[in-house]
């Protein structure tokens, strides 16, 4: 099932993956059970490089309630971003590795890789989506 | 997009007070636009014979706990049995209410019909307030990746500064000039221009006996962290619009009808919807797919072009998305939108007035009214009632809903024959 | 209500699986159904050329945290751009999303549209479920009095056993059968009959070596606190539709390019919609008047009458409203729908079948998708598709669909030419 | 303001208030700020008798979240009802003093009077719209 659920799993595993459409070899992150441009659903499991680039970004500073949990809000900004992958998909994931408090030195553009971030939440530990600049 | 069975006309228009109405509940709000709405129409009508609703909201669901909100308006409107319907699509609820509409009435289905929208978004506090407006995003791979509402629209702005080399000052501009138009709409929840609040704080402080700023212009305003906090930089408190309770509705007829209402009627001409994907899945992040879309169809449909309309309400949930909105409608070309805000071509005296009303910015912004509220003001502007904020010759006007960050966008093209 | 200026026809069906699937969002549920659909359109069609979606979804909000929920589900069955609009009326969610399809295709503006309805309410636990689903009554002066939803359904009971002198064996009637047809339908959420269940539950309770209860026949268990415990008197589990996460499309196009898709296009001939107020204002409580209302409209934009109707899936959340629905179109006279239901007359061998599907009671009530996923057992009633459960001959169906306490009904009738 | 509020309001003040057309006299209950007859918006309060009649009613077992709080639900089940009052309106309101355990004997058609139930809600305490058989 290529569900929410079941890509949150993989990221338990530290593993970026997407679904590869099994007939016409689109690949698609968030991954989903039906590709739009064959209309077929063999959908495969596919790993992504976890390599792209800065789309677009923010650093948040009135922050949603489960980060202000977190520890974020006024006074301590995250930064997040919109992330294209080398592959051609995007995903919306947490920028790390940069000064949330100083956005104007952050670059759209800027190359970034894939980082598994191991947050506490609601239920416990989780291991959340992230990016940073590439080494 | 095929043509329309039979033409729609607007002969009535009404929007409650705008604003933070602790006591007041959305049927509260809808009755005071309803009422308003009755009171304009020219020559008078029954009430009783409207035949169905077409509500725009968002979340009465979670901003007030309430569902099947369209019967409860109709109800306190006084209009049932009429068929009432709600429609959502985020921030374009009023925009899709508006566009079904008119379908309803083109396809034979009825005569008339009542478009309405309503929001009550201050009974939340304000962090409620973020956690729900983050619910018209993608929640599962958006709101997740902690986008704020704010957030997806500055991601936007970080995208269009990159590519066009400009500055947060120039979306500072859109705010100043939309809290100019809101100052003459005595319906709007900022009767105030910048300049005022930064004299205010001035005189404020200095009465206080405490240090006063030294602010030289509303820029200078704008750019203070303590005066104009970062909210998902590069937006501010003042790039954001604000948190508002309000309703507003529209009579539509069938085009034959019209003249037995109002020797006046506004005509729709145009209507286009379309919706896109969530900006991680865009390959573009300076316009919106949905708006450039629902735009042809509109000027399509109208037999219109971009430069034949002098009066346009667009969606400035936040500054950035006007400027955007003003390029994605074919008024300027990509790029080109900061730099027109920048020299006051979008202000009520400019070649292209943008927002006569205050905008989502300082007119108010009760998600699901909003699109129907900007009805409103090109009604009103169409038939010269409105007021100190008038633009002379009025006679086609635009409004530009959007819904999130595009998900959905309704535009709508009006005349006044 | 006036003449539609272009006829409809149906031309495909789909639903996904009814039932709780805890790993499924609404996206998943919503994919499947439109799976479905694409497969039932005989002769094939690119799912690229549909241009607008009409959703039907109660409260992804509150059920999902989710809202702007049309372009997601546009999104996911890869329509993108087209036209992505939620229309909400609680349970009638999607019969007003069909209403709207319908509407649209009528007036010109499209010619191949998708209806579709979702909903996904195995999330919560089942207290949160009964707060939600009261939200679709009137919070303020309803739910705050106590009334849950089952509740509401509860009083009306009451007003009808009152007038009518019935006891409240004759609606367990209704969900003994609905279980009969519920069991000939591999897309329910339970495909048991009451017997097979009061059978299972002794054959347990034997094996335990346990107290074996002395049921004779299902009215017996159903009279029995324990197995079928009192939710709101007279209403027990057994008069209550189930929480189920289901969706259901349609694909709609206009009457003269059917044949394009199918040889076997179902004709949409009746379309009706009305509103009522909360129950404490309505002078009848044995009937509801939107329900009327609505059915007169389609049955005079259809040119039929009750007794024309073959197949009729109509909105039985409560066993109860599945009573009052029999009589509020017409099918038996007023208090004659209890007895009719009693003597068999609406089982699938009666001379008047109602909810072969085995109704919201056994197929399930995702409640944004009920009024969709009741035009397709239509659907699939007049092409002769419906396998075990099908009625013979059957040519003309109709389906009933109502929002909370008939806040909103609408009414539609299909015919296979 | 006709508003909830308002309404809410008087009951703790132990009145029920409907809300009075002052240009063609209906009444309305609950109130509301605009009448749908005669389209005027010049309403007065009026304050209610009280008495009317069970037009419908239920014991309800499975109980909203509120309801639990004050310890109703399964194996303790409260009446509520559908009020059709002397003056015509109606109003959903609790029904006190019958035995909810035993809704058989509870008779749509039962004359009733108003009564304002003390309870503990989660901002202390208020009065409560109910109904009970008239003495
Ligand atoms: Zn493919
Ligand atoms: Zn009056």
């Amino acid at each position: 099932m290529f569900t929410r659920d079941a890509f949150v799993g993989w990221l338990q595993e530290k593993k970026l993956m997407g679904a590869r459409c099994g007939k016409c070899g689109q690949v698609y992150l968030p991954p989903r059970p039906y590709c739009p441009s064959c209309r077929s659903s063999e959908m495969e499991w596919h790993e992504l490089s976890g390599r792209g680039e800065v789309a677009a970004f923010t650093a948040v500073h009135v922050a949603p309630t489960f980060m202000e949990k977190q520890g974020f809000g006024r006074g301590k900004p995250y930064a997040t971003a919109v992330v294209r992958l080398q592959e051609g998909p995007g995903i919306s994931a947490r920028l790390v590795g940069v000064d949330a408090a100083r956005p104007e030195e952050i670059k759209v553009g800027t190359q970034v890789e894939v980082d598994f971030l191991e947050v506490e939440a609601e239920g416990g530990k989780q291991v959340d989506l992230a990016f940073r600049p590439a080494t | 997009m095929g043509k329309l069975a039979r033409g729609v006309a607007v002969v009535g228009a009404g929007v409650s007070r705008f604003g933070a109405f602790k006591e007041k509940t959305s049927r509260d709000l809808f009755v005071e636009s309803f009422q308003d709405m009755v009171n304009s129409v020219d020559k008078g009508f029954d009430p009783g014979e409207i035949e169905a609703l077409y509500l725009g909201n968002f979340s009465s669901d979670l901003f007030e706990g309430q569902g099947h909100t369209a019967p409860i308006m109709a109800e306190w409107a006084g209009i049932i049995p009429a068929a009432a319907t709600r429609l959502e699509d985020a921030c374009a609820s009023g925009g899709v209410a508006l566009r079904q509409g008119i379908l309803a009435v083109a396809s034979g289905a009825y005569d008339l019909v009542l478009v309405g929208g309503v929001e009550k978004m201050n009974n939340l506090p304000t962090e409620k307030v973020t956690d729900t407006l983050a619910a018209a995003s993608d929640t599962l791979y958006e709101a997740s990746a902690g986008f704020t509402f704010p957030g997806l629209y500055a991601a936007i702005a970080t995208a269009y500064m990159a590519r066009y080399g400009i500055t947060p000052e120039y979306f500072m501009r859109v705010g100043i000039k939309n809290h100019n138009n809101g100052k003459l709409n005595p319906k709007a929840q900022f009767q105030t221009t910048i300049r005022d609040l930064l004299e205010g704080r001035k005189a404020k402080l200095a009465a206080q006996g405490k240090p006063v700023p030294d602010w030289q212009d509303e820029l200078d305003f704008l750019r203070d962290d303590s005066a104009n906090p970062v909210v998902a930089w590069p937006m501010r408190l003042f790039d954001c619009s604000p948190i508002t309770d309000g309703a507003a509705c529209l009579l539509l007829v069938s085009e034959e009808m019209a003249t037995r209402f109002t020797d006046r009627p506004v005509y729709i001409i145009g209507s286009g919807q379309a919706s896109d994907y969530p900006l991680h899945t865009r390959s573009d992040l300076t316009s919106l797919g949905s708006a450039r879309l629902a735009a042809r169809q509109a000027y399509e449909m109208a037999g219109v072009t971009p430069r034949d309309i002098k009066v346009a309400e667009v969606h400035d949930c936040f500054t950035v998305a006007e400027v955007v909105a003003t390029e994605d409608l074919g008024f300027f070309a990509p790029g080109e939108g900061a730099r027109a805000a920048a020299e006051g071509r979008t202000a009520r005296s400019g070649d292209r007035p943008i927002n006569t009303s205050g905008g989502l910015k300082a007119k108010g912004h009760p998600v699901g009214a909003s699109g129907v509220a900007q009805a409103v003001e090109v009604f009103l502007q169409l038939r010269g009632e409105a007021g100190a904020r008038q633009v002379p010759g009025a006679n086609l006007g635009l409004t530009h809903n959007v819904g999130a960050t595009g998900g959905t966008c309704t535009v709508h093209i009006y005349e006044r024959r």
